[in-house]
């Protein structure tokens, strides 16, 4: 496949309002679970012989109908537009659907879930919030055991070491492998459009990891390779679109308003570990251990002593970034929360930040342009 | 006459004194070098932490008070400033204005906390709100983490944790105050506990009775008040002695809430406290009693049969944790509303959705079309905010509840025939 | 002798054009409604300004746009953001400006300036704060009150109506319910005015509030609007009669500072000028 | 005997006459306007006139809609909620679910034969996908508001409107513009997005068979198209639709009047 092969063989997995790839995939005999963001526990899903599917929502493909009479106008976008994926049976490849605890409006989609589509599996999974408890990991443990019990239910295999090794190995290589695009993005950001390095990391998330880590490491050759040509633009690091997905069309106008995006917080779920699984040792506990002390943070999940601002600060310095954006998706309340505490951390620093809301659906970005054109101005103009 | 009513709103005052002497107690807990926690209403942990001599504040007891008293309003503003969003937690905001507007609330001057314990059931905002207060006065933070009721059953993994975090946090208060945890008195707090929830079981269940002499809404927020805020302290079954005398009285009288009771329905969802009086009298102008409510709940299913037990002290605390209305997943929650409906005798069911709560109010606009069309029972869906006195339309919401009830009052009146006057003509502003 | 540069602000509503002459002065200046065709609009007041300051069309150095449609305007030179040229606009208007508070029909945007001049944060409304002017219209048309009347019969109120809404849209409707209970008309458009302020307020709080203020853009000529400000800010507000040129004059400078650093021939490859327009005749 | 409705809307206020035999005497419409008894008493004076009639002539008046208690000389107020119920099973006796899309509210309304209500839904608090929205846009777009209707339909392809916001719908109807997209396929994304958030609306109240479309907007044709294209059915729309309330009111006051609410029985009463 060429470069563009891959890249629009990518956008296909997830820009298809029927997921033909998905059916397909089905149709192969193989068993699909769904994945709602941020920190599902896909390794237990690969290590019961099933494939994650992790869905962010229905973008702009799909017109929110259905959704819209069960749920107030408050509800964000990607929970309405999930749901309303489930209700018009687009989802029906499926045999559940994974809702780890990130928010109260999440938690409460995966009782409309059990409701509205019997005959799926919907499981909540319960994330400790208290990080310092010495119970919190075997809690977890407790948890991911029940979480595999009722997907071996489905697969009708029970994971067994080996399984766990196999799925600890094949993540942990696919991981290396998106952490070096993030580092050439970094690095580079003139020769990694954002919308094609996203659009290559999302489709791993629908992907079966073996099928996907080829594509993607064949992207990371060519982009390696590329000599382009820094332009005169900022560098920024985006937050608070760790759920809810922006647009390709947002991706594109970020950069075209002048900005060099050198990290992110988009597709978090696909890429949340700081460590390779270990290959020893009792895997849910590892795991367990992983999601409580060796993740990614978020608002939804930050683990660790180091708090939230301190946090971003390192993040922006490590990235070399001149200013951060914050992208905050409509109505998602976690983000919103901690925009509060890490504005004033940024102020207190003094690093130039903007911030907007979005919605996964939006299809006119001129207010958003100018906002960000402005930004850019207010730093290349006057300085 | 006089000693016909003896009992008559002593639900009301007798609360009034003891919570003007809580806070008396509160303010001169910095003077006198007594330690302060703040916690969470639903599923609190109030008997283990008065054990060691805390004082307690609840900051959602302060926001509803500013809400009620009206100056909720400047605060979220204040909060927006800050950079909340105008889409978040009014409670929140309201709360997070304050501490950067003097933190003075109604009652008064509030000392900062010793100890922040999170016990959030149901809510994860909570956790963003004490996440905010722990930065804004660098206090110790306590996440007591209680898991959500996910299955139909309790998970013992799931007691088993929080009794552990329980003894975590026990272990952590006797270093904070040098005192010991006193077990015994821990057991005899629990069971004066165990009888002030019989007592307010009993209040509740009153409105069985038809007509009812207790409003399970509009009167239980406050009735159930001082087993929220009050655990732990006398003060607690004391109130609630009284309060039951107050019932029987009225139902020895044949007197009710509602002058005469035209219709009985269930409430889901929180009061709007800005406007809780001109809420109240939307229904009121019907003759409408509220004989249950979820959201006289969200402080612990007692009606349900939770109840603190001095014999198994923490883990009864750990099941009262875990059966707050919001911690129980959306099917517990229908069928609740469900037998309510059945068990009360209720004419319909009103569903008021608050934005500021999505633990509440996501999943309503589904339990709406279950009950309405799928059990084919008279439901009400109404919107505004428990804290935001902007998103309040008092035009609109009397415009829904008035065609709400002149449909109830024909069909009670006639079946399906409409060519006769609606009673509801002569209902007048 | 320094080059002649027009500023045209390109805006949602109106079209604004300013020409500075050499000396950096503002020669003329010209405004029409935008309409929905923005390059026409553009051509037609880079015509009109220059015919009114009397120079030829080629003696113009340089054009800088902003406003909604600044990308859409083939023979610029340089385009920029609203919120860039209203700030550098109005601290050339009055230059102790710190606030920049711009009001239109349609968007609400605060801009501070650092002591140096420089675009330190910004705010733009969104949705639930915006509609400042065309709520005000509304309300116009509701109240039976010509618009230009609004803010003098305002400032008659004794007793304001507070009008609470988050939404312009739901706020008009509780104008109209008002009305119905038939309070006061001055007093119903006084808690109008006021109900704007609500709802900017946040914004002006977030992007930062320091003395002096401008206000620019279409509200300038309401005495109401400016009054309330006044009020709420707890400050004095500057406004220039021609405020709502604050964009194309600020677009005008930074097109002259631009022009100057790069030189008189000097022009970014990436936007080669289009041949100068001729003046088109709007179709009736 | 002779019965009248008044309706008091937010932009118009409408009345009606009714004979003891349910026909329609007399009907009006005007601009509510600042004055809302003044509008009251002027369109109430205006039917009478049409029908050549004296007012002491109608025994009895009920008032509805958002103006209700201003009806100074109503004998009864009822919501315009139930009245649009009782109006359109009167005039489309099948009908088991009304919209009603109005200025700044959009209802859906289910009843039982007769116009009993049995459920009922309204917008929550934004006012996107009302008839303001129509407005909003046909003012962006310089047309009269019933001239986009008939317009849209002469679209070739349709534009997605994401954007239900009133007050934002200006600037994405511009955008379109300016990306030379024909004002018909803009106004045809318009009319799609209120035919959408409509028919979740009723979606609440459940899609049962027959649909009685009232209020003003339901003369705008391009509305109609739209509808009937999501839900696949026909609606039912009378030429008298913006009437429904008024219509409904007036038979309330039918029903008073046959069993004998004489006004001064009513004045005393009230």
């Amino acid at each position: 496949m060429t470069h563009e092969q891959i890249l629009a063989e990518c956008r296909e997995w997830f820009t298809d309002p029927d997921f033909g790839r998905l059916r397909a995939l089905r149709e192969q005999g193989r068993r699909l679970i769904g994945c709602f963001p941020v920190y599902t526990p896909e390794e237990v899903v690969m290590a019961a012989r099933l494939v994650p599917v992790h869905l962010f929502g229905g973008g702009t493909m799909v017109e929110i109908d259905h959704a819209d009479s069960r749920m107030q106008s408050f509800v964000c976008s990607i929970t309405r537009s999930t749901f309303e994926l489930g209700l018009t049976k687009r989802l029906a490849m499926l045999d559940g659907m994974l809702f780890p605890s990130i928010c109260d409006v999440a938690r409460n989609l995966s009782g409309l879930w059990r409701r509205n589509l019997p005959d799926h599996l919907a499981e909540f999974i319960h994330f400790p919030e208290n990080f310092q408890s010495a119970h919190a990991v075997p809690y977890l443990r407790h948890e991911l055991q029940r979480l595999e019990q009722r997907l071996t239910a489905i697969s009708g295999h029970a994971p067994g070491p080996d399984d766990y090794r196999r799925t600890f190995e094949r993540v942990n290589r696919w991981q290396a492998a998106v952490n070096e695009l993030y580092a050439l993005r970094a690095a580079a950001p003139w020769n990694v459009p954002l919308a094609d390095a996203y659009a290559l990391v999302r489709a791993g998330g629908m992907m079966p990891r073996e099928q996907h880590l080829p594509l993607l490491e064949q992207a990371l050759a060519t982009w390696r390779a590329a000599g382009g040509r820094p332009q005169d633009r900022v560098r920024v690091i985006v937050e608070g679109s760790f759920c809810e997905q922006p647009s390709l069309e947002l991706l594109q106008t970020i950069e075209e308003s002048g900005c060099y995006v050198v990290n992110d917080d988009y597709l978090l779920g696909l890429r949340w570990h700081t460590a390779p699984l270990p290959l020893d040792g009792d895997p849910l506990e590892a795991l367990a251990r992983h999601i409580l002390q060796r993740c990614v943070p978020s608002a939804v999940h930050h683990p660790g002593p180091q708090g939230r601002g301190a946090a971003l600060l390192a993040k922006a310095r490590a990235a070399k970034a001149e200013g951060v954006v914050f992208c905050i998706a409509k109505f998602c309340e976690p983000a919103l929360y901690d925009f509060a505490l890490l504005k004033r951390a940024l102020e207190a620093e003094s690093i130039p930040y903007l911030s907007f809301e979005f919605e996964e659906k939006m299809s006119t970005f001129e207010s958003i342009r100018t906002q960000l054109e402005t930004f850019v101005e207010s730093i290349l103009l006057f300085s | 006459m006089a000693d016909e009513y003896r009992y008559q709103g002593t639900g009301r005052n007798l609360q009034k004194d003891m919570l003007g002497d809580w806070f008396q107690r509160l303010s001169q807990a910095p003077a006198r070098g007594e330690p302060v926690a703040y916690l969470f209403i639903s599923g609190n942990i109030a008997e283990l932490l008065s054990n060691f001599g805390f004082h307690l504040v609840y900051p959602e007891v302060t926001a509803l008070q500013c809400g009620i008293k009206k100056t909720a309003g400047n605060f979220i503003l204040k909060a927006e400033e800050l950079g909340y969003s105008p889409d978040v937690c009014g409670y929140v905001k309201n709360d997070i204005g304050l501490l950067h507007s003097g933190n003075a609330s109604p009652m008064g001057k509030l000392p900062p906390p010793t100890l922040l314990v999170c016990n959030y059931s149901g809510c994860r905002t909570y956790v963003k709100w004490f996440e905010a207060l722990a930065e804004f006065y660098k206090a110790p933070l306590f996440m007591l983490d209680v898991p959500y009721r996910r299955d139909d059953e309790i998970d013992p993994g799931d007691l088993a944790y929080v009794t552990g975090q329980m003894n975590e946090l026990i272990a952590l208060c006797e270093k904070l105050t040098g005192k010991r945890f006193d077990i015994d008195r821990f057991r005899a707090d629990l069971a004066d506990t165990a009888k002030a929830e019989e007592y307010w079981v009993r209040i509740l269940e009153s409105a069985r009775r038809v007509p009812s002499p207790f409003d399970s809404y509009f009167e239980a927020v406050f009735f159930m008040a001082p087993l929220y805020t009050l655990r732990g302290s006398p003060d607690c079954l004391r109130y609630y002695e009284a309060a039951w005398r107050e019932i029987e009285e009225r139902i020895a009288h044949g007197i009710g809430p509602a002058g005469e009771e035209r219709f009985r329905v269930v409430v889901e969802g929180p009061p709007p406290w800005p406007h809780f009086r001109a809420f109240w009298e939307m229904f009121q102008r019907w003759g409408v009693v509220a004989v249950a409510s979820t959201y006289s709940k969200v402080g612990g299913l007692f009606d349900q049969g939770v109840r603190h037990d001095p014999a198994r002290p923490l883990e009864s605390m750990a099941e009262y944790c875990m059966n707050c209305y919001t911690n129980w997943n959306l099917g517990l929650r229908r069928d609740l509303i469900r037998r309510y409906l059945e068990d009360y005798r209720a004419d319909g069911l009103v569903i008021h959705s608050v934005k500021s709560c999505r633990s509440f109010s996501v999943g309503q606009a589904d339990t709406r079309e279950v009950f309405s069309n799928e059990y084919g029972i008279p439901t009400l869906f109404i919107e505004s905010d428990l804290a935001d006195p902007r998103y309040f339309s008092a035009a609109q919401l009397r415009n829904r509840i008035d065609a709400f009830f002149e449909g109830l009052a024909h069909r009670k009146l006639t079946g399906a025939a409409p060519a006769r006057p609606l009673p509801v003509l002569e209902v007048r502003p | 002798m320094g080059p002649w540069i027009v500023g045209i602000d390109v805006g949602a509503r109106a079209t604004r054009a300013v020409v500075l002459d050499g000396d950096g002065a503002i020669a003329a200046r010209a405004a029409q409604p935008s309409g929905a065709f923005f390059a026409r609009a553009a051509a037609a007041m880079f015509e009109q300004a220059l015919d009114a300051a009397g120079v030829e069309r080629v003696r113009v150095d340089y054009v800088a746009t902003t406003g909604y449609g600044r990308a859409l305007v083939p023979f610029r030179d340089l385009q920029i953001t609203e919120m860039t040229s209203h700030g550098i606009g109005a601290l050339h208007l009055f230059p102790g400006t710190r606030t920049v508070l711009d009001m239109g029909a349609q968007n609400t945007r605060v801009v501070a300036l650092s002591p140096e001049g420089r675009v330190a944060r910004f705010k733009m409304n969104d949705k639930c704060a915006a509609g400042a002017g065309r709520f005000l219209e509304r309300v116009s048309l509701s109240l039976e009150v010509p618009l230009e009347q609004l803010g003098p019969l305002a400032l008659q109120s004794r007793e304001p109506q507070p009008i609470s809404s988050v939404c312009a849209v739901l706020a008009e409707s509780e104008v109209i319910n008002l009305v119905s209970q038939e309070f006061r008309t001055e007093d119903i458009l006084y808690g109008a005015h006021d109900s704007i302020c609500d709802r900017i307020m946040p914004l002006v709080k977030q992007a930062g509030l320091t003395p002096e203020v401008t206000l620019t853009g279409g509200l300038v000529h309401n005495p109401a609007m400016v009054k309330v400000l006044r009020d709420r800010l707890g400050m004095t507000v500057n406004c220039a009669p021609d405020g709502e040129y604050a964009g194309a004059i600020g677009a005008a400078l930074l097109g002259r500072r631009r022009w100057e650093k790069r030189g008189p021939r000097a022009r970014p490859a990436s936007q080669p000028r289009a041949a100068w327009p001729r003046p088109e005749r709007r179709k009736p | 005997m002779i019965a009248a409705g008044v309706d008091v809307g937010s932009t118009a206020t409408k009345a009606i006459l009714i004979d003891e035999n349910r026909h329609i005497l007399a009907r009006s419409c005007i601009k509510t306007g600042a004055n809302v008894v003044k509008a009251a008493e002027r369109v109430f004076r205006e039917t009478v006139e049409t029908a050549g009639i004296e007012e002491h002539d109608v025994t009895q008046v009920v008032g509805t809609g958002y103006g209700r208690y201003k009806v100074t000389f109503g004998h009864a107020q009822v919501t315009e909620i139930s009245c649009h119920a009782r109006g359109a099973a009167y005039l489309f006796p099948h009908t088991r679910i009304i919209l009603d899309i109005g200025g700044q509210d959009t209802k859906a309304i289910r009843i039982a034969r007769g116009g009993e209500v049995e459920d009922f839904c309204m917008n929550d608090k934004c006012a996107a996908g009302t008839g303001r929205f129509l407005e909003a846009a046909a003012t962006t777009m310089a047309l009269p508001l019933d001239e986009i209707g008939p317009l849209s339909l002469q679209h070739r392809q349709s534009i997605k409107i994401t954007n239900v916001c009133t007050v934002f719908v200006e600037s994405e109807i511009l955008a379109h513009l300016a990306r030379g997209r024909s004002p018909a396929d803009v106004l045809r994304g318009v009319h799609l997005a209120i035919a959408g958030r409509s028919v979740a609306l009723m979606r609440r109240v459940g899609l049962d068979p027959e649909i009685t479309f009232t209020g003003g907007v339901s003369r705008n044709v391009g509305i109609c198209a739209a509808l009937e294209e999501k839900l696949e059915r026909h609606l039912n729309v009378s030429p008298d639709s913006q009437y429904m309330g008024a219509i409904g009111a007036a038979l309330f006051a039918l029903d008073r009047a046959l069993t004998g609410h004489s006004p001064a029985a009513a004045a005393a009463g009230a």
